[in-house]
Formats: C-alpha cells, structure tokens, sequence
C-alpha cells in the first residue's frame, strides 16, 4: 500500500511499526510500564492493548529488572518480545539483564540459543523533569558488543527500523526520543531490511565539514545545515542510525573529503557517542586530510538541572551546532 | 472472576471508614496542630495544582491531596535528627517534617531560592535541618538509601533513624525486598512507610499484584507490621509511634503500610486523569468521603475540641499564609547560568 | 544469642533425617533410574573435582556433590518440552535433564566439542534439545528469563513450563521477588526451585537472613510452595510433580524449596574451603551421613529392589561411562583462533 | 614512618589502604559481599573484620542494590563508606543506585548533601571464567557526570588514591583489577593528596610515540616501552589515574610532542576508554601535528570467551601492544 502523497510524523510511525508487526507476525508481543495507559509512552502506543489484546500488549507491574529478562526469556522460545521502558533512566534497573544477559546470551552458550528481543528505551528529557529523568544513555549500550543499537533519526526509519529490530534474531536496543515524535516527513512503503545490512545515512550533501549525528541530533544538525548554507557553509550530515556495531565507512570517506568533522550528540561527552566518532575518523582518516581538529557538541559534564532557566542552557542547540560549525572554518 | 486475594478487605472500601476519627485522649493542640499541618500541606497543593493548570509551573507536579494524614501522622513521632527520605509524590513528607512553604514554591517555580536550589523541582526536595534529607522520583530509590541512614545513626548510637516514605507501586521493585532483608538481618532502625493508595500510576493493584496488602512482605522478611487507615491521622499517629519507638530503642526496622487515595491524577492538577483502566469517578467521590481533613474537622467540632470558627479562622490563616509564600516565591530569581555546572561535585566545590 | 527464626527446624538440621528414604510405591525401574542418575552426576562431578585439583580443568568448578537429588527429584517430572535453566552450580540440572557427559566434560576443558562449544566452561551449560535451555553464573539471573520461558509457553498452551533452579543466596537479589509477583500476577506456568544447601558462599543463611526457610517469600506473593528435605529423592520427585502438574494445568507458578547441602567448598575441588566462618568438618561430617544417594541405596536394600551386587555393578557401569566420556574429552580440539567473535551475533550470523 | 627499603605489592597496598583509613577515621566503614572471606576479594581485606570488628567490615547478604544504596545512604550522615563488589560485572544490578543516585545527589538537591562513598569495584577476569566474570566498565561509569572514576596502575597510587578517595566528599568509583595484585615497587610514605589535585602522570618520558592507559594497561606500556627501547623507539606512557573527570593537559602536551598516540585499554573499544583519549587529543594536537593516524588497542568487539585457547587472543597483551606501536612508526 502506497502512501506517497501523506505526512507521517515520528510518534504516529512508531506506533505503525507495532501494527505492522502485530498484523504480520503472531509471535511479537509487547511488555512495558504504561502499554494500556493513554499517555505513558506518548501516543506511540495508543490503544493497541485494545486493538491486539492485552494479551499481546502486557502492562505491568514497576519491576524493570523482572519484565525485562522474562522478555529476554520469552524471546528465546519463538516469540519476538519487546520489553518497553518508558525513560531510559529507568531502564537502568533492567541493567543486568541487558548487558550481563540478553547481550552475552549467543556468545557464552556457543552461538546455540540467541534472544531475539528489542527493547526499546525511550529518551525523555526536558519539561523540567530533572536529573533522573532526562539521560539519553545510549554510549553506555553502544559499548557492549552483542547489543545491537539502534536509533533512528526519521519518521520512516523510526517505523522500519523498529520493525527490522523486532524481526531480527539478535538483542536489539531501539531507542526513540520523545522530541522527535512530532517531526514530520513524507511517507513511502514499509522497506523491510535486514537490521545487519542497515547503516549510516547521508542526509544531506556538502563538502566544506561534516556533521555527524544519531536521533534528534540529527534534526539538529539538518536545520544548521540550512542556516550554514546561507552563510556559504556547504555542510554533509551524517545519521548514523545503527550505534552498535557501527560502520566506519561513511565517515570515513566524508571526512576525508571535507576534513572537518563536527559530532554532535545529546549525551555526555566523556566515553561518549560523539568521541567514538571522532576516535573513529581520527584512525582512518590521514593526518593530513584534516584542515581542522575535530570538534564535539555534547551535554556539559553536569546531570540535567530542572529550572528552565537553566534547561536552555543545558542541551545542544540549532545554534551551539551552528557556533562549533562557524569557529572551525 | 477476580482471583486476587484482598485482606485489605473493608481498609480498601471507601465506604467504609467514612465516620469522624476517634481522637481519644489526645491533646486538643497535639490535634489543632496536626490539623494545621494537613491543612497547610492540602492549601499549598492546591496552589501548585492552579499552578500547574494555567502552565506556570511546569516542572511534573505529583500531588497527594487526599493523602495528608500519612506524612503528618508519621511525622509526628520523628526529630530532626532522624533522616527521612521520599519520592516522587514528597510534597506532604517534606511539608510534614518542616520543610519551608516558600521554599517549596520556589523549587517548583525553578527559582534560585527553592528548597533545592531550583535544581530539583517538585520531585527532588530537600529541607535537611528539618530531619527531610531528599525526595527524588526513581521509583523506590531512597528505600536502601534510608536503610544506610539508619545503618549511620544505629553507628552513633543516639536513638536516630531512617525512614522512607513510598507507594504501593515501589513495593514492586526488588530492592524493596533487599533493603527488607538487610535492615532485618543488620538490625538497622529504619520504618518502611508505604502510603498504599491502590495506585500505581494509572494500574490498579490488583492488576499488578496478586494481594493487595503490601505488608505482608514485611512479614516475609520478618520485619513488624502494622497496617492502618491512612486516612486516619490519630491511627496513623499512634502505629507510626510504636514502631519508631520500637526502632529507636531496640534498632529493629518496622513497616507501616498505611491505605490511602489520592484524589488527582497520577501527575499534574486534574482528577479524572487515570480514569479508563480502573479507576472511576465514583471510587474517587467515594474516597472524597474519607477525607483525613474532613474527617479530624468533624471529629475536632464533635467532642467540642473546635468550633467551626476556630477552624474556618486556621483555614483562613493558612490560605493567607500560602499566598503569601507564593507571592514571594514568585518574585524570586532564577539561578544564574553558571549555576548549572556548580553542584555536580558538591562535596568538594563546597 | 541468636534472635533468629528456624522454621527449618529438622530439616536444617544433618542428625535428623539420614535413616533410608520411604520409597513407598515408587517402581523399581524409575528409582534404579533416579540411582542411576544421581551416581552419574556424583562421578562426573568428582571427576571434575580431580580435574580442578590437578590443573587439568581451570574454569571454576562449582560442584554439587551431595545435592544430587534435587536436580534428579525435579527433573523427573520435567519433559524436553520444558524450559530448564540454571546457575553457577549447575552440572547436575544439565545432567539430571539429560546433557550429555561428553560434552560436560569437553565443556570444562575448554575445547570446541564442549556443551557450549567452549564458549561456556563449567558456569555456562547448554543442551537446548533436553529442555536445559542454559546456565549462567551471574546469580539469580535466570530467574526472570525462566519466567519469559514459562510466559512463552503459556501463550504456546501446550502445556509447557520455566524451569529456574537457584540457591538460597539468590533468594537475596531483587530480582527473585519481582519474579515471584510477575508470574504471581500473570498466571505463568513456572516452577521456581530453590535448592537451599544453607550457605552462599562462606556465608550461613542465618548470617544473611532472618530466617532460614527461603519459601516464605513465594508466601508473601501467593506462590504456592512446598518445602522439603532436598536429600530424598522420592520426597522431592513427589513435591515437585505436584507443583508441576498444577503448572502445566491451571498456568501457575510453584516454588519447590530443597533443603540440602554441599560437601565440597563454595567453588574448588575442597571439602575444606569455607570452613572458619561457620561451616565445621563435622557438620560436613554429619550432613554426609544423610547423603542423598546412600539413603536410596539402602533403602534399596532394604526393601530388596536391588541388590548390593546390583548397585556396585550399577557404580562400575557409571564409573567405566565417567572414565570415557573423560578420554574422549580430553583429546577434543580446542576452539579455532576465529571462533573468538563468531557467536557474537548468534542470531544474525547463523 | 618511612618504608623505603621495602617493596610493596598492589594487593597488599589497598590492605595498607584500608588499614590507614581504619586507623585514621573511625567514619569509615565496609560493606561488601565476601568481606569476612579469606579468599573472595583477594588479600586486599585478609582478616580487617578480625582487626577492625565486624561492624566496620560488614559482610552482606548477596543483594548489591541495597547494599550500595546503604552506603550511599549512610555517606549522607558523616560515614565514610565503602561498598565493595568482587566483580564489576555483579555491580551491574547497582548501577541504579551508582547513576542515579549516586552521582546526581548533590546536583539535584542543589548540592546541599554529598554521598562522601566510594564504591570500590574489582576486575577480575581471566583464568576462564567467561562472559559474565570479567568485565571492566570503567568507560561506561567514566561517561557519568558527578562521579568520580580512580583506577591505579601501581602500588602506592592503589594505597594512596584509596585513601584519596574515600575521603573525598563526593561519590568515587575506585576500580582495581587482580591481575596487579602481585605488580610490587619500592614502598615510600602514605602521599595524601585531594583527589581533585589527582591529575595523569607521565610514567615514562619518551618522545617518538605517546602511550596512554589506566590501570593493567599502564603495566603492558610499559614493559612494552622496555622492548621498544631496544628498536630505538623511545616511547612515552601516560597513566591516567583518574578517568572522569579526566585531565587533558597531559595528554595534549605529550601528544603535540610526539605526534603519535597509541591508547591502550582492557575495555571494548566503542564509545570506550582509548577512544576517549583519542578524540580528546584530536580536539586539542592540531592536525599539522599528528605523524600519524592514532591507534586503539582494546579487546576485539566480544564477550570473553573461556576456553584458554580463545582467552589467549582476547585480552591486550605486551606484544599487541608493541606491534602496533611499530606499525605506527
Ligand atoms: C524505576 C522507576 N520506574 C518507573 C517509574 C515511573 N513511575 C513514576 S511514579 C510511578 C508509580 C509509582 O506508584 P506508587 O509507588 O504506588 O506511588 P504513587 O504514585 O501511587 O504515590 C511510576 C511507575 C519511575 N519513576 N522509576
Ligand atoms: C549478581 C552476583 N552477585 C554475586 C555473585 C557471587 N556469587 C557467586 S555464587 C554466590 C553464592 C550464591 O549462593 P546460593 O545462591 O545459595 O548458591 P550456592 O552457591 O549455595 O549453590 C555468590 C554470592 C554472583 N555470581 N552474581
Ligand atoms: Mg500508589
Ligand atoms: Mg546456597
């Protein structure tokens, strides 16, 4: 079914990615806080436990540790499970499971068993809502090999990478940020891909500095882009989209050609997204390609704060990409 | 066919328990006073929710009006020495235990002059010369933490302990049941409070728990229990004593499941939020009538301990005083921009 | 002084229950059968226990010598259908269930032919066609994933069932009781079995908690559970049938708690290792005396289902097994160089 | 009292550690699984319960959330705990009380009230434990702002930043790993330092080619450096000593010298330790510079495996190290 000529919007794409998934696949089932609640995980999932039955859209008890390895369990057995948590902060609890588990589970057992679950953690930050309710942890998880990560920039991709996640047979981090779910594109047909054969994307075309990014900091980078344009700044935006395992090749290849390279991300800086992508263009990319040091645009080193006064300051900006952008030309 | 088990029985019936508290022999000012407290606590609740509806307070305000009598009855046997820890839902323990009006205003504005500095907002609190050492929002994240509280003062030996305030829902969370065991087998003096409000956000207990009296995890981990009307101040007062006491003097943890309601949303001003799944209108009017204030006001004028002015010139009183913490707590600054990176390393930067 | 409560009572205690195990109407063939698989689980066990003494096998080796009947009483009512999982002391499940000796053995020798490929080593089994669907030693970790298992195959309705086998140690983790009320709450068919040998680690239970019958946290979360001597392998078979059927017919959880004991040391080839704490040689001394095996051999015995001719003949058989299982292992090839990041992505890359 | 005559072991130093800390400050106190054993953590608390009692080294049950959260709970009120987890691999399931707790105490209560712990977490891998018994996460505590990450290479900085830290103020992740427990230099007096004023030293001057690490991975630079000498590569190593907040000048300094940066870890490579270094070297060394692409040496994009035979590959070694410094010169 072709739906060329309407808009679909990120938060409306998720939610079209389980109906998919629910329609085509028997197995998928869904587990989380705030699956039946109308506003717990954005509209994301409104009403499939009325839709699918409650259940194949389980809400639960607050025990993050338990729901999680009994999705990871489940998945081990047929089912494509997908264990929800509605910030990742929360998901922290689930920590264990994830990376002691669902992580090293094909590895330590010799490749015989491998649980095909998805979890997807969701970024929710701002609104004054704090320290633990804010973090976007996805380095952390990008930091263990047997978890792929994936976090999709795009409306399209928020559906179909979520849907390549769920049908694929390996632990899946799926992470989407609430920030993105009214962000708006033309909708096409569900492309089903592989997860393994998914990777960086240029968003957009220029040759002078590349920016690279993942989720929301992608929208960030593609709107500086515009403005740099103006300005003669001819900017390529890179989305990378799969954190975990990441492929170099794209980058490599842009920065050598701009040799500038500004990484932007929405976590923190140390041990982070951004640096992974700076370490991992400064190995492959000749010392003599650059025509500038690279550059990252992160989190300061503090938690969130709450008051809005200081929120503003505190997450990267349209304008703070723009200023790195600027200062290395 | 409900197959849940609910020993909670008539103590989770909202019609039940509706008549005036007995406030048997206790003084009139121990009662006006608690009177007060619940009543500042409802009034500045109230002005956080109007704040709330008309957006200028923004950050997420989880209000337990209906809830009052749990922190003011539990606070009534604690000192500020003791180290009392809360959650998401802290506006009530904070205010019991002390904690400033205008301070509390001006946390949930962001401003620079709030109980934490403006960095917390309504779920991260902090008023710690009152005995009030921290509220934050991880469901069940100050359980172990008051337990080490306790673990501290047990060192010291001067009688202190921890107490943590939680729901219903944190009883799901398996730290709970750690924190349990070591505060058991370590003999640390800390009271569990879990104020029971049926609630876990907009699940019921019965579709998260198959026994809705969480207490009975306290007797798994042979930890003493007692678990009363929360809406009850005088009860609450009375079993929140005996285990403090039983806490201070013999170092043994105690729990107090105490079985509440709140009359909003899970988050934010409005009533009929979490209506759909379970809850409904009419179990919340039902619980109106169980209204801890309502109920120690009809107690108060029926024994003749206060006439209708007394309290209608408290509530008069409170209100203004309300007002007036809000007026300044509006005026107030909003931190300075290097106020942003200034507390991450409190310890050493202070 | 000892303020803590033992409802274990006799179970707990190793002079009590060590007179030959009632075999009531059990056939003959099913308890050669349990004999026989608790004798392979001992040599096997105690092969790898020389292993480990000579250097010969390097991954850590938790034995469960003297704990046979758990795994063999659980099994026995289990299918190949079933969701088996397991711990850091796990040979005897993946025994019990049916995992080939040869691949024990290769297993904790590291080479390619191993249960787990040599991915694994002793704290990591597999034998996915027998129901034993993994062990791994993080504990308490295949506590919930039994759960996912059981919840799999309640939605499958064939009548399947999680399986997690754990100690009384684990019983400490969170985790466990966010189980409990998961399956509680949901109605999934899962046997949670605790194999209560008193120590985690160097630790007594009465060291780590308050009271020495871990069953009553599955109480607490309306688990039905049955608490019994753990070195009776008929007693054990029959407890868990029960809780089984009642799994695979009505959806819900059971706990089975098994009081038991090991004779070696926490990790290691010693009988020796943890002693100095609390643990004493002649506990040991006394706990062997109510060995699982040589109660049903001289049960055996007794009742004349079998002779002592017919169980030396059985033993030489399994020592002859043990001896070539042992011979094959020890010539299997070790992994190749590229096996090191090929089961990274199990899923994808087979 | 001077001890210069003496040699002093790793794992005996951090005994010294808590034997000073007993001695001098009757806050601090132990929590921790395995503390009253002879032989789980090592030699590193041998018989302190005997000398110190048992109320100050508590043995726990096997519950790392609330005994973590003890400690951080009892910090709060004038103790100097110590929670301590034989593996990091099992202090996972308190990574909630670690994150968020923890580390954003004083900043979300406006830095009224400080947790003054030190959650002590022990590397220990190797002798074919596998997968779940041999994790080091330092990068991932590294990436937290709020606590404090310390991980001694040698003896006297295992003792002396043991010391530094639990009597810091604020919250310190103190990470030591059982392959140095037998590493011994000359003993000299107790350095107490702030560990704020703890910054990298330079272990080794050398100015053909940068080594940087923390921890083991000092030790496997500097023997390498040893062999590379003997090429006629003079090598510098860099110890880090404090991962987070982590100190650049050094680094920047000694890099802008060499030109060539070889970061050398025990951790998985993305979003990692060595990549952290490398890109913050990229920001700072200016591109003229560099005389060649810098390079990682961490372990290979897997769990750990048991078989010997695989555990051989998997881990840096002396010899990786040196074949990639060559390859660089
Ligand atoms: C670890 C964690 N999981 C989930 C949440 C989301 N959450 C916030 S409040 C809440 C409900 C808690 O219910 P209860 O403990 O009964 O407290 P109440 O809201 O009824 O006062 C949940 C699940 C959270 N804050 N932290
Ligand atoms: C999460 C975690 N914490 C701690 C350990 C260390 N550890 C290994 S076995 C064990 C004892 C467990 O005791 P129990 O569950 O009773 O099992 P038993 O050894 O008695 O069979 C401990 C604490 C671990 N492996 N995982
Ligand atoms: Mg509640
Ligand atoms: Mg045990």
């Amino acid at each position: 079914m072709s739906q060329n000529s309407t808009m679909l919007a990120y938060g409306d794409a998720i939610r079209q990615g389980f109906c998919y998934l629910f329609d085509n696949d028997p197995s998928v089932f869904a587990i989380g806080q705030g699956l039946w609640s109308p506003w717990y995980v954005g509209n994301t999932m409104l009403d499939l436990d009325k839709l699918y039955g409650k259940a194949r859209v389980i809400d639960t008890p607050v025990s993050e540790a338990a729901c999680t390895g009994a999705a990871i369990g489940a998945s081990l057995f047929g089912k494509r499970a997908v264990a929800i948590h509605p910030r990742m902060d929360f998901m922290i609890l689930a920590a264990d499971q994830m990376v002691n588990q669902a992580a090293k589970w094909s590895y330590m057992l010799g490749g015989q068993a491998s649980p095909a679950v998805t979890i997807r953690g969701i970024v929710n930050r701002g609104g004054e809502q704090g320290a633990q309710h804010s973090q976007a942890l996805h380095s952390w998880y990008a930091h263990i090999p047997g978890l792929r990560v994936v976090m999709p920039a795009t409306p399209t991709d928020a559906r179909d990478l979520l849907i390549s996640s769920v049908l694929c047979d390996d632990p899946v981090l799926y992470i989407d940020d609430r920030w993105l779910y009214d962000v708006a594109e033309q909708d096409r047909d569900v492309d089903l891909q592989p997860l393994e054969t998914v990777t960086p994307k240029l968003r957009r075309n220029g040759g002078d500095i590349t920016l690279v990014a993942a989720s929301y900091s992608v929208q960030l980078c593609l709107e500086a882009a515009g403005l740099l344009e103006k300005e003669g700044i001819e900017c390529g935006v890179i989305d990378l989209r799969v954190l975990n395992p990441m492929d170099s090749q794209l980058i490599t290849s842009e920065v050598s050609r701009s040799g500038r390279l500004l990484a932007v991300d929405g976590g923190w800086s140390t041990c982070g997204l951004a640096g992974e992508v700076i370490a991992t263009a400064a190995e492959r990319v000749l010392p003599r390609q650059w025509k500038a040091a690279p550059v990252r645009v992160t989190l300061p080193d503090s938690p969130a704060p709450t008051s809005g006064s200081l929120e503003r300051l505190y997450y990267p900006t349209v304008e703070s990409v723009c200023v790195a952008a600027r200062n290395m030309m | 066919m409900d197959r849940r088990t609910t020993p909670l029985g008539d103590l989770a019936n909202p019609e039940k328990f509706t008549s005036p508290i007995d406030i048997g022999e206790i003084a009139t000012d121990t009662l006006l006073d608690w009177l007060r407290q619940m009543l500042v606590i409802r009034k500045a609740e109230e002005q956080l929710a109007r704040w709330a509806s008309d957006g200028v307070a923004r950050t997420p305000c989880h209000l337990g009006i209906g809830q009052e009598a749990c922190a003011v009855g539990v606070a009534a046997a604690l000192r500020a020495s003791d180290r009392v820890f809360g959650g998401h839902r802290g506006h009530s323990q904070y205010l019991a235990m002390g904690g400033g009006l205008t301070e509390l205003f001006a946390e949930v504005l962001g401003r620079s002059t709030g109980a934490s500095r403006g960095m917390g907002g309504s779920m991260h609190l902090y008023a710690g010369s009152t005995g009030f050492h921290g509220s934050v929002p991880i469901v069940a994240a100050t359980i172990s933490i008051a337990v080490g509280a306790g673990l501290a003062a047990k060192m010291d030996g001067r009688g202190d302990i921890g107490v943590c305030f939680f729901g219903d829902g944190a009883a799901e969370e398996g730290v709970l049941h750690e924190s349990l065991n070591l505060a058991a087998s370590q003999e640390i003096p800390v009271l569990f409070v879990c104020e029971n409000n049926l609630y876990s956000s907009h699940l019921d207990i019965k579709a998260r728990q198959p026994n809705d009296r969480v207490a009975r995890y306290a007797d798994a981990h042979e930890v003493q229990a007692l678990t009363v009307d929360g809406n009850d101040v005088v009860t609450t007062a009375e079993a929140a004593s005996a285990l403090i006491g039983n806490a201070r003097t013999n170092s043994k943890p105690g729990f107090l499941e105490l079985i509440t309601y709140r009359h909003r949303g899970h988050v934010g001003p409005n009533e009929d939020i979490d209506v759909g799944v379970r809850r409904t209108m009419s179990d919340l009017e039902a619980w109106k009538r169980r209204d801890p204030i309502s109920r120690l006001v009809v107690a108060l004028e029926a024994t003749g301990k206060a006439s209708e002015s007394t309290v209608i010139g408290l509530i008069e009183e409170i209100e203004e005083a309300v007002g007036a913490a809000a007026e300044v707590a509006l005026t107030a600054p909003y931190p300075e921009d290097d106020q942003l990176t200034a507390f991450v390393y409190g310890g050493s930067a202070s």
